[in-house]
């Protein structure tokens, strides 16, 4: 075990599957030489060449659409986006290939295909490199949508979606690419895609979140023990889509009140679907209504006012006490 | 410090073989196999019939839409004769031609313009992939697949078709441009038939071929006679041939024209007069190749006939095939089979959810 | 007055719009000499020219990309997409420009564009002809999302989505281009944008849908009436973005029963946001889980299974007697 | 039915005025005022002292992330100073000289870096659009403001700047493609500085040049040496007067280096060498320029450090003004406006939710 951010765990994965097999390939702009522009594809090209750690020019659609052409022929393309927000340039080959092409050829060509992207707020950056937009890809048929929360857990899921049959996008959180550190096993670790994880115990109430707002989250959590002696359990989704709602649905069933929580905006955003979800599921179990804390629906504002876009601890704690006191 | 003209290694070609009337010229007529020449011949016989069938097919409303192939099939048959079986051939949905030639089956064709999902299947070891509806779209894919055979050092090619329409799209101009940096085993078949539904080629784009558009991205550009099958073959051949020695992806502009209408959606006559048509008919692909053939002596009008009939009853066969299919009872739990190797939870719910609504509707 | 299809009754707000006012400018694939290929803009052509009736090469990138500048310039451009399927090549423009140009240049510029396109299922198409998407667009700040479901809906508010001073994604239901007639007036007719509306008055149960759902919606309600007695409320969105949330809580209040019916995939689709609007608004009014009557999770399979995948009558008719059972 | 190179008929230049030290090519001098030749000296000079002052105030925390200009200045003002205020600007995120010569406030722009949207505000009556950082993706919002001059018969010009990596995107192609076809007053000017962040010019694309790209679109391209800014002046007025002519779009691309950082948050040391920069230093634009204007007798030592001075402060007060505003509190519901022209209803209760939530963190 070694202590580590989830850079480093994100390129431990990518290293530890490049060496076992020789037909997943990194693809992307800056991803060679300069190692990414977050270095989370630091040393690939040292160790396995141009043709394995691939620099392209600057055009997403066809980092994308070459690709799916590598997956169907039979390689584990991992593509990167320099960020998620100039995704939207490959978002026709992710839409109208991507996610079909088994489908379309009824299960004889298939696309084992992994679309990273750096993504969401919080490190003070430039226009379009602050969205959380993941309810695109939740939305469309055919896709995984996967968010990890810390070094650990975007270690174990990366190798379980680079192993994936089926595209899966891949959406790193920046703003805690190296705000914290966790023991990561050298050996082989595996999550499965698809299924959400406990992050903390409770009976009283149920916070649902992922990626970058689970510390928040937490943080809201401990408080409420603290102050208000109140168990929260909280829920770390890691996987967007396909929608694991059998543990949020079980902890509502035993809480009766839920908080939602996400940075993207609100308005047709993930925490919707995890309502309608409550609501088919855990209806009669609801003793008040789920609150959705989340990004408001503007345009991520630039830094100065970033992290009041931003919920936070105070912004969960609040919706808390209000769904606890009816 | 002076102002001069830049000299551009990579130039553009025009190559034409058989004229019109079929007439060859000699001193560019290929070496091929008799044998060879009326597979050609064949094919694109076939490709014509196969197309004015399903044409009819969908006027009695027996299918659904589909874009009829008339007047392309030397463009089509031409280009994917240079490939072998392991090469891989990327279409749009123009190429049916093509498609059958490489061993999909003409029922699956009819399944697939019948409204079912299975039709879209192709076979085991046949290397084409499935049609691509959004125009330009699947240049990449040949790219990414060229990509793929550079990496495994072999020397096969990924043959990608599109039309004049698709070289304004954005993905066009990407995947010639990757195919480029990477020196990839990729050949890019443009058939200009003159039309993206509407629009004329002269409107399309400002510059003057689209064969020359492959300058921009260094890589050699040719255009050849599309309704002249011994010219689209060469220059298909050559591109094949320096694609397997590393010599880097190729663009052929292959001039043909669409003889019918865009999809059987479409009414030509809102944008094109019949003068224009009739004028291509006398360039047509077929006729021009079958009075080549004559004068090698090894076609005469009753042969033609005789494989006339021959092909008939091959469709005929297939049609029924389709249509038995198409007469029994759809499963309609089928669309949410190949959506993941394995359907999620929420997915299999959905899938009851559906079962049952059609349960109640029996009842 | 005269009846109209709403094919005719787009067409009449086109050629009204551009008659009155030369910044209204119709470009896209085909829809010039060919009028279209539905025959939405037939006629434009002979009456205002190439210039303002303008058919474009084939990029939907650069049909949306060249609108926002024209539209930046002064103009009023309306931009069809041949489909909507195809809108995602020029999906990057509506997200990274026409959303956001207004905000970025903080007032200076706007973009009062509308992006047509033809929309979902019924009409035994190819793929790509089938999907509905609006949830990508609804998710999107700065964006409008507007859906008719009938002649003269469509008419009124086509003309103020060509009015409108910001960018409307304007999706119409290709199904019922031709399905039925509407008296549609000739003089002027306005829908405000972010109003919905109540196709049929009800007091037992509230049916939310939009588009093209609206027939079967409504068929349900008649059944409804005659076979169980019951009067339900139907209301028909036309807006799905922003979302008019106070007509359908209103009418929830009432009934304490809501069945949400539209043909867009399920998941992370346009029902779960009304579902959460139901629950922050509306909870204690509940007396039934809200249903979601909607599309599958996967791809709409070509046409031979089309209307297995649809909601129809039946399935709206299920789910609204399930509601009431409860 | 020959085998023939095609004849295209546009063809690409290249042009070079003045060499590295800043000798001119008398033939090819261009006849221009004093005052405006200082104008473009004392231009090029504010951008680089502008970027170099922003780069401490990014390398201080006192602002964000921003992409330097330096060593580009000639190619960046040489262009811009053949438009006139009517026309439009329309820049990606490396061209801070043109916008402020074409009017845009300095403390804007630190406002803007600084993470204030207010910063991107253009001041009405300046025809500059703001920042687009999408590579690429601005160059067809030319082509739309250019279609937008045509349709109202004006002679103004639309040009657009971007990079050489900006065209390997698909937006550059639609863009190019559809200005030629509609032959409309756009002006593309790729500031080729060898670099998209860590990818070499010869690894963004196969062909020689960028300027015979141009070739595609049946529309004029030139090659300028990007460091020399009578090249790029005479070439974009050329492009501009034949624009307003009605002679339709031109390709320009200005052959130049980017000096500094891709952005302050990249390093170069791990893609280039010292020694590669060190070559392009010593064909700075700045210098040559100033060795040419003192020749003329127009420039002297002196005059140089007057004029720096007379620059330094006029930065040195718009930074003061940019930090004032910045020390400010700042009103989080400024995040609420300008998403429409009026906020709707739920974007109202949003604010309200905010602001509730701002008051409740007071207390
Ligand atoms: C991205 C995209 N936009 C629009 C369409 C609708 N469409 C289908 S075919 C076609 C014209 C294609 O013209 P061309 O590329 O010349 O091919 P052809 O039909 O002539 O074979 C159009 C506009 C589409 N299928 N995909
Ligand atoms: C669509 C898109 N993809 C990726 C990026 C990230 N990025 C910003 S600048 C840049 C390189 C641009 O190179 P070039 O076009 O040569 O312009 P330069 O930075 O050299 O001025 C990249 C990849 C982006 N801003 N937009
Ligand atoms: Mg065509
Ligand atoms: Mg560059």
């Amino acid at each position: 075990m070694t202590r580590m951010t989830m850079v480093q765990a994100l390129n431990l994965a990518l290293t530890q599957e490049m060496e076992k097999d020789d037909r997943v390939i990194m693809l992307g702009e800056d991803v060679g030489v300069d190692g990414g522009v977050f270095r989370v594809t630091d040393g690939l090209l040292e160790k396995y060449g141009e043709q394995r750690s691939v620099d392209t020019p600057l055009a997403e659609g066809a980092i994308v659409g070459m690709a799916i052409g590598m997956a169907i022929y039979g390689l584990r393309p991992v593509a990167e986006m320099q960020f998620s927000g100039f995704i939207y340039q490959g978002f026709h080959q992710i839409e109208q290939h991507a996610s079909r092409m088994r489908w379309r050829s009824r299960g004889r060509f298939s696309v084992p295909l992994v679309v990273r992207a750096p993504y969401a707020a919080g490190v003070r950056a430039l226009e379009h490199h602050s969205e959380s937009r993941e309810a695109y890809f939740a939305h469309t048929p055919g896709l995984k949508m996967v968010i990890p929360s810390g070094p650990r857990n975007a270690r174990a899921l990366l190798v379980a979606a680079i192993r994936d049959p089926d595209p899966v996008i891949f959406f790193e959180p920046k703003s805690i690419y190296r705000a914290f550190r966790e023991e990561v096993p050298e050996d082989e670790e595996v999550l499965e895609i698809g299924r959400s994880v406990i992050a903390r115990e409770g009976k009283d109430l149920t916070l649902i979140s992922y990626g970058a707002m689970m510390r928040p989250t937490l943080e809201a959590a401990e408080k409420l023990a603290e102050e208000d002696g109140v168990q929260a359990e909280v829920i770390d989704l890691l996987t967007i889509s396909p929608l694991d709602d059998t543990l949020f649905t079980e902890s509502a069933h035993k809480t009766g009140r839920v908080v939602v929580v996400h940075e993207a905006h609100r308005s047709f955003g993930p925490g919707a679907e995890i309502v309608s979800r409550l609501v088919e599921k855990s209806f009669w179990y609801l003793e008040a209504p789920v609150k959705r804390v989340t990004g408001f629906d503007v345009v991520v504002p630039l830094f100065a006012r970033e992290q009041a876009y931003l919920p936070d601890a105070h912004r969960v704690l609040r919706a808390a006490r209000e769904t606890l006191s009816v | 410090m002076p102002r001069d003209m830049i000299e551009i290694p990579s130039q553009v070609e025009h190559l034409s073989i058989l004229d019109a009337e079929g007439n060859v010229d000699a001193a560019l007529e290929p070496e091929l196999e008799d044998a060879f020449l009326l597979s050609l011949h064949r094919w694109m016989l076939l490709g014509r019939r196969f197309d004015e069938r399903m044409f009819n097919l969908q006027r009695q409303g027996r299918i659904g839409t589909f874009a009829p192939l008339k007047g392309q099939e030397a463009a089509n048959v031409g280009a994917t004769a240079a490939l072998r079986d392991s090469d891989w051939m990327v279409v749009a949905f123009r190429e049916t031609a093509g498609e059958l030639m490489r061993g999909r089956a003409m029922e699956d064709v009819l399944l697939y313009f019948g409204g079912y999902n299975e039709g879209g299947y192709v076979p085991e070891g046949v290397n084409n992939l499935p049609i691509a509806v959004p125009v330009g779209s699947q240049t990449l894919h040949a790219v990414g697949l060229a990509w793929g055979i550079q990496y495994r050092g072999k020397d096969d090619v990924a043959m990608v078709f599109f039309g004049d329409g698709a070289t304004s799209q954005g993905d066009f101009h990407e995947a010639l441009n990757f195919a480029g940096v990477y020196q990839l085993p990729a050949i890019f078949v443009c058939q200009n038939n003159h039309w993206a539904i509407s629009l004329p080629r002269a409107k399309q784009t400002a510059s003057k071929t689209l064969a020359q558009k492959a300058l921009a991205y260094g890589i050699p550009g040719i255009q050849v006679d599309g309704n002249d099958v011994l010219a689209v073959y060469v220059a298909a051949r050559e591109a094949v041939e320096r694609a397997r020695a590393g010599g880097g992806p190729t663009l052929i502009e292959a001039v043909t024209y669409r003889m019918s209408v865009h999809t059987t959606a479409d009414d030509p006559k809102r944008y094109r007069s019949d003068a224009d048509v009739e004028a291509w008919e006398r360039r047509d692909p077929i006729q021009r190749f079958q009075t080549y053939l004559k004068n090698k002596g090894l076609l005469d009008d009753e042969r033609i006939a005789a494989l006339e009939e021959e092909i008939d009853q091959e469709i005929r066969a297939a049609v029924e095939r389709a249509e038995q299919k198409m007469s029994e009872p759809v499963d309609p739990l089928v669309m949410f089979d190949h959506m993941y190797v394995e359907p999620h939870d929420h997915l299999l719910e959905q899938r009851e959810e559906l079962a049952a609504e059609l349960e109640a509707k029996e009842g």
